[in-house]
Parts: structure tokens; sequence; C-alpha cells
């Protein structure tokens, strides 16, 4: 098992030119790939049999003004999960679907996007709210978003009286 | 047709829905016992037809509430044609293809009422139900029709009567074991129990035609069912096991064909419809035809017997 | 007043339609109604002159109860359609003709069944065939007229046949001398038998020649629908009464092998029948037009017409006669309905349509009482002739023929409820929210069909008193009635009876319903819909595919007019081959051929 | 387009139809009884758990997580834990690993009676439900007498489980399985083997090997349209699941009847598993390894991103944990067993079933809306 | 109208009240977590069944509404919708303590906190989650209250439209979607 991961280090070394891995666990992969540079990577890895893409999501990083979206990509022959690292800019989110890689993308982009505001070009329900409904504000997962301000000025709190009647309305 | 007549088929109508619905709370029970709890209160079934009655409710167009008034109506007509043991509200009226026409008026009434509700799951319901009738209805007619031929009367009391004299052994269900068998599996359908429930199926069409149905309107369904499934039992109680001598006799009979549907119910999924119609022309259509070929060519049941 | 006065009236009028009609349109369609209700109520008038003989030219006419009683219902449909002629004037492409046409069929038909001799019969029959052929292309499609036509003169060339047979054997031209004289061993009178009925048989639209039916039906103008299915395909049970109860059809096949004693000719043709209701029933439950459906209804009921007058006996043959008015009542008002819907919306598809009760109430109503006597439920007509049909095939134990009667009068429940919950019920399209009800020249007819089928229903003696005649006419034993109930000896109607304990649990009901809390109204919209909103209501409406589980079942069934289709092909190929093999350009080759089967045929004969 | 549109009606099912499990939703566009379109509506669940995560502290996240997956709630909390064990580098004692496969275990049980009894729903084999239902709520109780919970147990921590067993504990379990073994026949019986459940789900819903791969379906659908051992349990071991051994069911034709016999299946193998638990967890030992220093709630995990993944019964359950080294996560995204199936899956494969087949499609599917709506 | 104030009743109201409160139909609308303890509180183990209590498939046919803990803002929606549908009397019974005020998703974007403000609640079940026996008792309470004719949440709702639908326009911006956002 070790050595499928040396190879896979290898091999994404002389294709890609990739240096930095680390391993955050056992049998995991985690590296950073250049945004243009992604969509081959990932097809690559596809054909490698990582087939499966667990996971599509995207970390907020606000202090560097960058968004990272992150595929996370399992092969169920060796047990080895990926972290595919890209990197984004976070004031012009927008970056190319993977659809015609793995299809089952098409929901976590969608996801990513309603959540964060990432436009990935290609997919074309993207633009489609998914899970919010009639949402005007913010995207919520941004992490400048509060939501317990928004929470308390839409659905307002429950006031507690200190002293409850003895018997509801018995006057 | 004096008053006493009209009178008579009112107390037998009121009659006939009480004894069914104590029989139906009585085997909720049974049913609970099947899947281990304790089931209802026996009378629950009357406290949930109230209830529904004293509910508001509302309308969608003059046919929704026109529809369920014919159809009870029509229901309530049927059950005073059914005889049970020497009782005729009506003299004369036992005819069985009145009954089973008339019972018609009921399935479309309600049926009408459903589409006029405007719901497209009642409109899938109702066009199941329809389907589901031409399943289990035409194996029963066709034994049915032996029946006729072999007793050449087509009145149901004087077919339970002719049974009746002849003993346990001259009940149908032994003189006709094919034709029982199939007046058994076609009565499950009638019920609309499972596995022929797929009209009403809850999880597919969530419920199906009464899926708009609320208050009065649900609660002149459950008298309509309650008089409905009477009108089927009684109807296999006197062509198969011989009606009753007595109220009694014809009641024990009736229980024990009721919760005998209902149990089979209780461990039988559903059948999609198109199943439900296959399955019923193939075994129980070949077997009324055999029944028929049988009792026409041969006499074995009305001439010959024992 | 005679039967030649009926007659004069209609062909009279008929001429008299097509040169007001060139005048005045309106003119026209009401001297269709006027003549057309004329002819009915002079029917009455003669009703007395029954078995009394005419001859005009060189036609002869005798007053027949039998006739007297098709002439009755015929004139009977003919005059409620007439109505609508005043509504659809404008929609004809030539109203002038249409009106002629309308009212000489009616002449044709009535002359038919008053006809004496063979001659007279054959050219009155010509006279329907042919008038309605060229009404029939005014409408939709000249594929149909053209089908109807080419069945048509199969039968009536069948028919000529049969009648040129009976001249040869008989030497006389009387219809019921020489039907009752003929005198044949058992093979070559079921011949004659067969080619004699064909042209009933294709007219009834019996399996299979019911091709046509559906076609004609669903392309005939609007107006002529309802004639065609409540008027016209009548002629063809006419034809098989006289085949049957005329020709003695049972004496001559009882000596041949009998089932329950019905002769197996007779049995091959109920059998036919049976097929017939079945083909109906499932064809119409899958008809997206309400127009087909209806149609395929009338194949279906023409099989339980069929099997009724094929019974010759005193309880299923009345139930067949009563049927032929049930249905010719019923259908002809179901596609009054239809019609009316359609010149409303201009469309008579059912999936397009919906929510019409809620514009259409009259109609509606009307529909629903026909339907209830189409499926045969109390307390309508239909109940009553399905009855009888239904007791006089257990009487015999026709388990095969019982059960299509069985599949066919439950399927019916699917067909006929489909218009009504797709057309009727169901929420109303956007775009039919400004339509208003029938015109009250449509609505007129449709009430008055309505109140006849309700009152035969509840008073079925009324008809049947005309059958009770016929049938002691053909000189079988009567249905036995008992006051106004039906008593035959396996069991008893009162259809009074059963619509008056109808009526009271009605009432129960209604007071039941009185009794409890006011109900609150709501729009169609506001319903049931799993909780969610509805963003597209011209998608809640439920019409299409209405049985499709049940139509999944028979979705590759074999069709019979593709069957014909197909073995039209084939004797095109057949004749393209003869043309390229012996009718080429060069005469050598031709002359070649002809001179060698000449020599083949001439050798063949030497030996 | 005009035309079509009067072919077709829409239909809903759900949110509240008894078809659907869950409060979830299906827009179906039918023609007759065939679906011709069909659009997932999620998020009627949508709680924000992936924000909520982040303002809670590492430890108090604990009392949310479990909310995640209502059906199987044990599962959030070994995955988080998990997590914040890998970033944390923390070594879980012995015999808390094996309390944790036992909880693991037992909820797996019990989803899948769960699972079992709702079959009987779509289908109407009510009797079914009411059998499973009940008999799932004695492994409730047991957890009730393990963790004090009957459904939201918040045993199991980073660093171990909560508590150590209660006294007696393994042999009730012991009966228990023996009693659920003796009863599983009955089941069999009733559900499996029943005739009409054969005609309504066998070669129906059918999930090819090829549609697995591109909507990218774990769990059973996997295995029962693969033939391949693709159970986290196998591939890539977490717990001591290398040390007991069981057998994952696999078979290479897909369709309802298929999912159900595998469901089945897996309990037997879970009792077998469980028993072995019983067996070898050591009777002594801690059950909490110290994870941070001092109060838990000012615990601060190293920086660094870890995903950790367990085998539910819908597939792989995952959670991806981003910490930059402060008292609260940075980032958690949650992967939903059934997110591919129930979402992509119904729009590209409900379509050509009927409606009848759609809430069993639903359910043998395994669909479960609260953690796709998170 | 405050909670609990008794108003004389017709004898047909007290007579509908005596079936009211002994056959109650709740409606099949898993809103929330809480509903996972329905189906032990349904099935065989606790058998609802045998206090007159059943699930009806849709909102006409039932008389209970169970809001079964949290309500995301699009549930919210068509929670009131259902609630509309319903036939009087109807009864709200809410569940956990997400529908009090919020729970641990007090600070949620898309859960609401007070249920009350929205609809008119005639019964809460406290607990995360409320255990079937706790339901059964909310059940039985219920019934007993509306036998003595002390739960009135449909009334007030009536009479206090306006108020409710203004809170509710407040929290969902708009109660009746009609946009079709995902086509």
């Amino acid at each position: 098992m070790m050595n499928s991961m040396n190879n896979l280090k290898e091999q994404l070394k002389a294709h890609y030119k990739i240096a930095a891995f680390e391993e955050p666990t056992k049998m995991q992969l985690a590296f950073n790939v250049e945004p243009d540079k992604t969509l081959d990577v990932l097809a690559y890895l596809k054909s490698i049999g990582y087939g499966q893409l667990s996971l599509l999501t995207c970390i907020d990083w606000i202090e560097i003004e960058e968004f990272q979206l992150v595929y996370i990509l399992f092969n169920w022959d060796n047990g080895i999960h990926l972290l595919v690292r890209t990197s984004i800019d976070r004031n012009n989110p927008k970056f190319r679907t993977i659809e015609h890689i793995y299809p089952g993308v098409k929901y976590y982009e969608r996801d990513v996007h309603e959540f964060f505001g990432v436009e990935f070009e290609g997919n074309e329900d993207s633009y489609k709210h998914l899970f919010l409904e009639l949402w005007e504000a913010d995207c919520p997962l941004k992490k400048d978003f509060d939501p317990l301000e928004f929470s308390t000025n839409r659905y307002g709190n429950r006031k507690y009286e200190t002293n409850f009647p003895r018997k509801v309305g018995g006057e | 047709m004096t008053f006493q007549n009209f009178l008579n088929a009112f107390l037998f109508v009121l009659a006939a829905f009480a004894f069914q619905t104590s029989i139906t709370g009585i085997n909720r029970k049974v049913m609970a016992r099947l899947q281990k709890r304790r089931g209802p209160r026996w009378y629950q079934q009357f406290l949930d037809i109230f209830k529904a009655l004293s509910k508001s409710s509302i309308s969608h167009g003059w046919v929704y509430d026109f529809g369920v008034i014919m159809a009870l109506g029509g229901i309530m007509a049927t059950v005073i044609f059914i005889p049970v043991a020497d009782f005729r509200a009506f003299p004369n009226t036992d005819n069985i293809f009145i009954i089973s026409y008339v019972l018609a008026v009921g399935m479309l009434g309600m049926a009408m009422s459903a589409s006029g509700s405007g719901n497209p799951w009642a409109s899938i319901g109702v066009g199941r139900a329809l389907t589901n009738m031409l399943a289990y209805e035409v194996p029963f007619m066709v034994v049915v029709v032996t029946m006729i031929f072999g007793f050449k009367t087509a009145s149901v009391g004087e077919i339970a009567g002719i049974q009746q004299g002849l003993g346990i052994f001259g009940w149908n269900l032994f003189r006709m074991p094919l034709g029982a068998i199939v007046g058994f599996i076609s009565l499950q359908g009638m019920l609309g129990k499972k596995p022929f429930d797929s009209f009403i199926a809850p999880a597919e069409i969530a419920s199906g035609p009464m899926v708009e149905y609320g208050g009065k309107h649900l609660g002149m369904l459950f008298i309509l069912h309650d008089l409905s499934t009477f009108i089927e039992v009684s109807l296999i109680v006197n062509l198969f096991l011989g009606g009753g001598a007595t109220f009694l006799e014809f009641g024990i009979k009736y229980f024990v064909v009721y919760t005998l549907a209902n149990l089979v119910s209780g461990i039988s999924p559903r059948f999609k419809i198109d199943q439900a119609v296959v399955f019923y022309y193939k075994f129980p259509l070949l077997a009324s035809i055999v029944q028929g070929f049988i009792v026409i060519f041969t006499g074995w049941g009305v001439t010959k017997w024992l | 007043m005679n039967l030649l006065s009926i007659l004069a009236v209609l062909i009279v009028g008929g001429l008299a339609a097509y040169l007001l009609s060139k005048a005045n349109k309106l003119l026209g369609a009401i001297t269709t109604i006027l003549t057309t209700v004329l002819s009915f109520v002079m029917l009455f008038g003669i009703k007395d002159q029954i078995g009394s003989t005419e001859t005009f030219l060189y036609f002869n006419f005798q007053l027949t109860e039998i006739g007297w009683y098709f002439a009755f219902v015929l004139s009977l449909t003919y005059g409620m359609s007439a109505f609508y002629n005043v509504c659809y004037k404008d929609k004809f492409m030539y109203p002038n003709s249409y009106a002629m046409l309308y009212i000489l069929s009616l002449g044709g038909s009535l002359g038919l069944f008053f006809a004496k001799d063979f001659i007279t019969f054959f050219v009155f029959w010509e006279l329907v065939v042919w008038t309605s052929a060229f009404i029939i292309p005014l409408g939709k499609s000249r594929r149909a007229s053209f089908i109807y036509y080419v069945v048509s003169s199969i039968g009536s060339m069948a028919t000529l046949f049969a009648i040129m047979w009976i001249y040869k054997l008989t030497g006389t031209m009387m219809i019921k001398e020489a039907l009752m004289s003929v005198d044949l061993n058992f093979w070559p009178s079921v011949i004659l038998f067969m080619t004699f009925i064909l042209s009933g048989l294709t007219k009834i639209g019996i399996f299979p020649f019911h091709v046509w039916l559906p076609l004609a039906h669903g392309s005939a103008p609007h107006t002529f629908s309802p004639i065609l299915s409540g008027g016209l395909v009548k002629l063809g049970a006419y034809v098989a009464y006289l085949s049957v109860a005329v020709f003695p059809s049972y004496e001559i096949f009882g000596e041949g092998w009998m089932y329950r004693g019905i002769p197996l000719p007779i049995y091959f043709l109920m059998v036919l029948g049976a097929i017939s209701i079945i083909i109906g029933t499932v064809m119409a439950i899958k008809q997206d037009d309400a127009k087909k459906l209806l149609a395929f209804s009338s194949v279906a009921n023409g099989g339980y017409i069929l099997i009724g007058i094929l019974m010759m006996d005193e309880i299923t043959f009345a139930g067949g006669l009563l049927h032929l008015f049930a249905h010719a009542v019923a259908s002809a008002t179901a596609f009054l309905t239809i019609t009316a819907v359609a010149y409303r919306t201009g469309t008579t598809k059912i999936s397009e349509l919906g929510g019409m009760i809620h514009r259409m109430p009259i109609t509606y109503t009307v529909y629903l009482i026909s339907i209830i006597s189409m499926a045969g439920i109390p307390p309508m007509a239909g109940f009553v002739s399905k009855w009888l049909i239904l007791q006089g095939l257990a009487s015999k134990g026709l388990i095969i023929i019982a059960f299509a009667a069985f599949f066919g009068s439950i399927g019916s429940f699917m067909y006929v409820f489909r218009p009504l919950a797709a057309v009727f019920l169901g929420q109303l399209a956007p775009k039919h929210e400004n339509l208003k009800e029938a015109p009250i020249m449509m609505l007129i007819p449709m009430i008055l069909m309505t109140i006849i089928t309700l009152t035969v229903g509840v008073v079925p003696k009324l008809v049947l008193n005309f059958i009770v005649d016929v049938q002691a006419e053909a000189g079988i034993k009567v249905v036995s009635m008992t006051g106004g109930a039906l008593d035959v000896f396996n069991g008893y109607l009162d259809a009074t009876r059963v619509f008056v304990i109808f009526g009271f649990g009605f009432l129960i009901a209604l007071v039941l319903f009185l009794l409890m809390p006011k109900t609150r109204s709501v729009s169609l919209m506001d319903t049931y819909t799993s909780a969610e909103f509805i963003y597209t209501p011209e998608l809640l409406h439920y019409a299409h595919d209405f049985y499709a589980p049940f139509e999944r079942l028979y979705k590759n069934h074999p069709s019979t007019l593709k069957l014909y289709e197909r073995a039209s092909l084939k004797l095109k190929e057949i004749g393209l081959f003869v043309d390229y093999a012996f009718m080429n350009q060069r005469p050598a080759t031709s002359i070649m051929w002809i001179l060698i089967i000449v020599t083949i045929v001439t050798i063949g004969g030497a030996f | 387009m005009e035309v079509n549109k009067l072919k077709e009606v829409k239909l809903f099912l759900g949110p509240q139809h008894p078809g659907m499990h869950g409060n979830y939703s299906v827009h179906m566009y039918v023609d007759g009884d065939i679906i011709k379109k069909a659009r997932p509506m999620p998020g009627m669940l949508h709680r924000g758990f992936e924000k909520l995560m982040e303002r809670k502290l590492w430890m108090s996240n604990m009392a949310i997580i479990p909310r995640i997956c209502v059906i199987e709630p044990d599962i959030n909390e070994m995955v988080y834990a998990m997590g914040v064990e890998a970033l944390a580098g923390v070594e879980v004692p012995e015999k808390a690993t094996w309390i944790r496969m036992m909880i693991l275990e037992m909820a797996r049980v019990a989803t899948h009676l769960f699972a079992l009894g709702g079959i009987g729903g779509p289908t109407g084999l009510y009797t079914s439900m009411y059998w499973a239902v009940a008999e799932r709520d004695l492994i409730l109780d047991l957890f009730e007498k393990l963790t004090g919970a009957r459904v939201y147990h918040i045993f199991i921590v980073p660093g171990g489980v909560r508590k150590d067993l209660p006294e007696g504990f393994k042999t009730q379990l012991g009966t228990y399985l023996e009693s659920l073994e003796k009863k599983l026949p009955e089941y069999q019986e009733l559900l499996l083997k029943h005739p009409i459940i054969h005609t309504r789900s066998k070669d129906n819903i059918l999930l090819p090997a090829e549609v697995v791969h591109e909507l990218g379906v774990t769990g059973i659908g996997m295995r029962s349209a693969t033939g391949k051992a693709y159970d986290l349990r196998k591939v890539k071991p977490y717990a001591f699941y290398d040390q007991v051994e069981f057998e994952v069911p696999t078979a290479t034709y897909s369709d309802a009847l298929t999912r159900i016999h595998l469901k089945f299946q897996e309990i037997q193998q879970s009792i077998r598993i469980l028993k072995q638990i019983i067996e070898k967890m050591p009777d002594e030992g801690p059950v909490k390894a110290p994870i941070g220093t001092g109060n838990a709630l000012k615990l601060r995990v190293p920086a660094g991103m870890v995903y950790t993944a367990v085998e539910s019964t819908r597939g792989e359950y995952g959670y991806f944990i981003v910490s930059n080294g402060k008292e609260k996560p940075y980032r958690i995204a949650v992967r939903g067993a059934s997110y591919p199936q129930g979402l992509l899956g119904i729009e590209r494969y409900l379509p050509g079933h009927r409606i009848d087949d759609a809430p069993l499609w639903m359910d043998t599917m395994g669909v479960c809306s609260p953690e796709i709506d998170r | 109208m405050a909670i609990g104030d008794k108003v004389e009743l017709s004898s047909w109201e007290k007579l509908g009240n005596f079936f009211r409160g002994r056959s109650v139909w709740m409606m099949w609308y898993c809103t929330g977590c809480g509903a996972i303890e329905m189906p032990p509180t349904m099935t065989s183990r606790f058998d609802m069944e045998r206090l007159g209590m059943g699930p009806m498939a849709t909102p006409r046919q039932a008389d209970i509404l169970l809001v079964t803990g949290y309500l995301s803002v699009k549930t919210l929606r068509r929670v009131i919708y259902s609630y509309e549908q319903m036939q009087d009397p109807k009864y709200i019974i809410a569940f956990g303590a997400c529908a009090v005020n919020g729970g641990i998703y007090f600070d949620s974007y898309s859960t609401i906190n007070k249920l009350d403000d929205y609809l008119p609640v005639d019964m809460y079940i406290a607990g995360c989650m409320p255990r079937p026996e706790a339901i059964m008792n909310a059940f039985n309470d219920l019934q007993e209250k509306i036998r003595n004719n002390e739960v009135d949440g449909w009334k007030r709702y009536k009479k206090n439209y306006d108020q409710y639908k203004k809170n509710q326009l407040k929290a969902v911006g708009e109660v009746y979607v009609h946009d079709e956002f995902h086509e």
C-alpha cells in the first residue's frame, strides 16, 4: 500500500511537477495543484483508478483573500484518499467545471456555488439555488457572514419572563 | 312498497353500518395482534367516523359534493338489496346483477367526486381503482354465471336458501371448490385489501381517491367503505357459505370471512395494478372457467352431488 | 298516412333542404330538424298499420314490427342530432349537400326497414351507403370514407351474391317468402347464411370488419358521428335479424353440431361478437380522442347487440333489441355532448381538455347519464338491456361469451369514465377559462335524450312492449313481464323499484350530508400537492395515458387494420409482378405467356 | 413543447407524502405512470451545520454533530473523533476502540432493521414495518443503557469514549443478539421470500455498475452492482475492523431485491462482528485518552486538514476537517453518504421508472435527507 | 382570546369534542429530526393506535400537525401551506427544544427560533429529542384538553390571522413560492 502511494507521488512529480505532498493520516495524500493544471491532474488521476469523487468542497481563507477548492478522490482498490487542492481568487471566484471528468460532481458544484458563490463555468445548473429558497443574503458559508446576527434579526429570540404564571390564563 | 318496507330498509342500513363498523373495529384489534401490539378500542372505528363527520370540510365544486352523495346513496341502496337470513327489505330485489351493478353506482360516484377534486393523485387512484375492478370482477362474475346456470335463479337469497337445505356439505364452498377459491380471491380485490389495494396505496399516490377528502366527506367515505364491505362480504357468505338461517349464523360466517380476508391482507404487500390484472387473469379466471365447464357439462356440484 | 308518406316526406324533404340551404343555411338546417322529427312522429301514426303492404313504382314495402322498431330508433337519433345542424351550419364546407344527404340517409334507412323485396332492400341499402360515404369526407379525412366505402361494398357485394343465390333457389324476390323457403343442405346453407349476414357484420362493425368504424366515427363531421354510432351501425343488426330470425337458421343448422342449444355457425358469429366486445373495450380504453373512444365502444356494444339477436330466445333476444335502443340513445347522446364540447373548444382530444364541468355543467350532467346507461348501471336503460343479455347468457351457460360480456361491461366503466374524468372533471385549462355552456339548440336534444334514457331505464315496459311485438312476430317466446317488472325464469327485475330504492338511498345520503357542518368552497388549485407549491397550473391535470399500466399490458397488440394494410401491400406486389411478367410493353412476351397458359389449360382439359 | 406539456403531469413526491421518508421532495414530470423527468428538491432540513460547527469549540461540537444524520447518528461522532485524533495525533486506547466498534455495529443493525421495516412502506407490507421497528427499539434500549440516550448518544468523543461499559452490558447484548438471530428467519419469511415482494422488486430499479461509477454511489448500491467488497471496513480498515472476521456481502446484479437481500445479510454479518467484539474486548483498561492539555473546552487542534471516512449503512460517510490551530474548527465539510444517489441519481436515473416504484427507489437506494441537507 | 379561555359550547360542539378527543389523526409530515421517534411511537412497541391516533396521508384528513423539531425556512413555508389546508378543528404539537426557542440551532441562518410566532402551537413537548413516552403523554394530554375544550389554536389563528401572516412574511419573505427557481 505504501508502495502505491510512493508510485503515485513519483508519477505526479514526473508528469505535473508536483513536489509538496502531505500525508494528513495514513493512506491519505494531500497536494496543491495550479488552477490551470487541476483539470488535467484530475483527469489523469481518474484514469489511474481514482474513480470516485468523494467530495468537492471549498475553504474560505479570508485573510489571504483566497478560496481553496478541495477535490477528495478515492481509489476503492488501494484505499487511498487524495486531497487535490487548488486556489482561486476570492473576489472573483470562478473555476471550470469537472463534470466531464466526474459526472457526479454536478451537485457538489452547485453546493459550493450556493454556499461560497464560486461559479463553475460549464455547469449549466450551477446558478440555481439548491438548498436555500428565495435567499437574498450573502453566501452563508463565507467567513464574513454572521449567522447569529442574521438569525436574530430575521427570526428573533424568545424573551423569557422570570415569573411564570402558575396557572395559564386562569385569571 | 309500503312504508313498512322503507322503515325496514332504513333500519337495515343502520344495522348493517353498526354491524360492519363493529367488525372493522374488532378486526383492527385482530390486525394489531398480528403485528404484535394491542390495537385500538373495538369501537374506535365509530369514533373515527363520527369525528370525521363533525369536522369542517372543503368543497371543490358541486360534483365533488354530489359524487359523494351519489356514491353513498348508491351503496345504501345496494345494502337494501342484500338478503340476510330470511330478511328482505323489499321483496324480489336480491338479483345478483342488480346488486353488482347498483354497487357500481357507488364506485362511479366516488370516482367522479374524486376526479372532481382536480387532484392528479386522485385521478391516478381512480384509474387504478377502475382497472382493479376490471381485474377482480370478471372471474367472479363468471363464477356467478355458473351458479345462476346451476341453480336456475339469479336471486342471491334463493341461492343461499338452496344451499341451506342441503346441510353443511351443500355449501358452494364444497360443491364448487374452484369457484369458491375464485370468490375468495376476488373478495380480496373487492374489499380493496392488500395485495389489491394499489388504488389507495398511501406510499405511492398518497391514498389515491381519498386524497382531498376531509371532514364530513371523509366521514361519509368511511361509512361508504364500511357499507360496501358489508355488501361484498355478505355476497360471498350468501353465495358460497349458504348464507345463514338466522342472523347469528350469518354473523358468524360473516365474521370469519372478513377476518380471513383481513389476515391475508396483513401479511401481503401490494401488487402493482398491472400485476394485479395479470394475476387475476391467470389462475382465478382459468379456475372460474374450468368451474363453469365442470358445472355446465358434467353437472358436478349441482345435479350430481354426493 | 302510411309508410309511403314517411318516405315521401324524407325524400322530398331532402331535396327541399338542398334548395333551401342554397338560399339560406339556417332554413336548410331547420328543414333537417322538421323532416326528421316529423318522420319520427309519423311513425307512431302508422304503428297500428303493421302488416300493411304498399307498392310504389317497382318498390314493394311492408310494415313489419321489426322494421318499425328499427325505424323508430333511427329516426329518433336522426331527429335529435338534427338540432345540431343549426349550430354547425356555418362550419360545414357544403351545408346544402350535408342537409340533403342527412335527410336522404334517414330516408334510405327507413326504406330499407320497410322493404318487402330484395330489390327495394338493396336499392335503399346502397342509398344509405352512398349518402353516408359522401357525408364522412366532409369531416376530417377522405381515407376514412374510403375505408368505410370499401368495407361497406364488400358487405354489399356479399349480400347481392346471397340475394341472387336465394332468387335462384326460390324464384322469388320477396324477402320473407324467399328466406323462409330456402331449402339447402347444411354446408351450402351455412355459406348462404354467412354471405347474407356479411353486410350486417360490416355495418355493425363486428370483428374483423370493425376497422372502418373508429376511422369513420373519428373523422366524420362532429354532427354526423352520433348518427353513425347511434343510427347507421344499427342497420347491421337489422340484417342480422333477417338472417337469423326470418331465415330459419336455427331449424336448418339444427342438424349440425349444437353447442348448448346453439347451432355452430351461429355460435361462431357469437364468438365473433364476443371478440368484438373485447377488442372494442381494450381499444376504447387506450384512445386519446373522445370520438374514437366512443367509436370503439360502439364496436363493443355492437357485439352485445349481435349476441342478443343471434340467441333467438325470449331473454337475450329482447335484451339485444333493447340494447340496440339503449345504446343508440346513450351513444348518440355521448357523441352529442362531445360535439358540444368540440363546438366550444375546437378539439375532441381528451388530454387537451379538462374541467369542462365548471363551464358546461348541463353538458356534463347529460354525458354522465349517457355513460351510466352505456356502462349498464341502474337506473338507466342500458342496465335493463344488459341485465337481459346477462341473464340470457347465464341461462344457457355460455361461459366464454359471458366472460366477454362481463369484460366489456366492466371495461366500459373504464373507458366511459375517461372522458368524464379528463374532459369534464379535473383542472380547467387556463385557456378554457372563458368558455360558455353549449347553445340552447344543442341543449334541447341532449336533455330530451337524457330524459328518454332515464324514463326507459325506470319504466322499461315502454320500449319492451315494442320488443314483445317483435318477438311475437318472429315466432319466439316473448319476454315475460308482470306489471312493469321483468320476470324471466331465472331472474326478476323491477326497474321502477330499483329506481325508487336508489332514490331512497340517495335521499338518506343527502339528508346526512345536509345535517353535517357546512362546507367551504375552495378553488381547484388549492389542492394536496405533498405540501409543495404549484408553479405550473397547466401541468396539474392528469389526463394523458390515464390507464397507462393497463394499456401497457397489450401495448404490442396486433392490429387488424395493419394486417389488412399488409395484405393489400402484398396484393399490390402480386399485381406488380403480374404486371411486370405478363403485361409489359413487349406484345410478344404477352402472347407467348398467353399461348403457354392456353396450351396448359387445353392439355389439362384433354386429360 | 406545447404538445409535450399537455402530456405531462407534474407530481410532487414529498415533502409531505407518505412515500417519502424524511423531509425531502422530488418533483416528477409524469406521462401516464412513467416518470419522464425528475428534479430533487433538497434543503428542507438545511440547518447550516457546516457554519454552525465553525462557531463552536472543538469539544462542544460534539453536541450537534450527531444530528446531521438522524437515522444513524453514531457515525458522525466516529468520523469527527477520528478526524480530530488524526490532526491532534492522539492514540485511542484499545478498549475504547472496541466500544466504538460495538456502537457502530449496533447502530448498523438498528439502521438496517429500520430500513428493512421501511421497505414495508412502499410495498405495503406494514406488518414487517411494525415488527422491525419494534425490534430496533430493543437496540435503542441497549443504547439507552449504555449511553443514557435513545437516539443521539454522543458517546464517542475525541480520544475514546465517554464512559466504560455498564455492568453486565456484554451479557445483555449477547442475549439480545441471540434473540435477534432467532427472529431473523421470521423476517426472511415475511419479507425476503414473499412472492409479491419478488414480483415488485425483482428486475426492477436496476443500478448497473456504470451508473454507480458515474454517480459515485457507494455502500450497498456499489457492492451490489460491482460484485466487489468495496467496504471501507475492508478496503481501509479503521478501528479494529482488521481484527474481526466478517464478510462483505456482494452481488453482481443490482435490482431492488438484491439490495434488500444485501441489507439483510449485512445485519447477519454485523451480528457476527458484534459477537466477536464481545469476545475480544478486554475487560479492563482505559476508555479515554487525554486529548490536549487541561480544560477540554480550550482544546486547540494543530493546524492541518484531514478527510476521514467510515462505512455507514448507505456508504462512505466522511468529514473533511480543517484546523488553523485555534479553539474552533476552521472548516468542516460533510460528505453525506447518500449525496450522489439522492441528488444526481434522482435527476438522471429516477426517470424511466413508474410512480409505483419511486418510493421503493428512494428506499432501496438509501436516500437519507438530513445528511444531504446538513 | 387568551389561551384556555372557555367559551360556552353548543351541545353539538360538545359532542364533536367528545369524538375529536378520542380519535386524533396526525399528518404524515416529518419536518425535522424528531420524526425519528415517530415510528417507534406508531409501531408495536408503543402502539399509538390504541389511543385512537393514527397517521394520515394528507392534510385534509388530518387533525394534528406534528412539527417534529427544528423548522428550516423552506419547510416553514410548506408547513404553513399544509396547516392552512387542514380542516378545522386542527391542532399543532411541536416537538423538542428547537421548536420552542431554536434549541441548538439558535444561531442557524436557516432555522426559525420561535414557532408560535408563525403558527398557533397547542402543545410543546420538551426534550431533544422527546422520547416516545413523552410523545404518548403529550397525545394523551392533548386528547384530554380537546375533550375539555381547552385547545383553541385554530381559533386563535383565525382571530389573529393578520398578525400571524405578518410574522410569517417577516421570517420567510414569501409564504407561497411562485417561482420555479430550480428549473
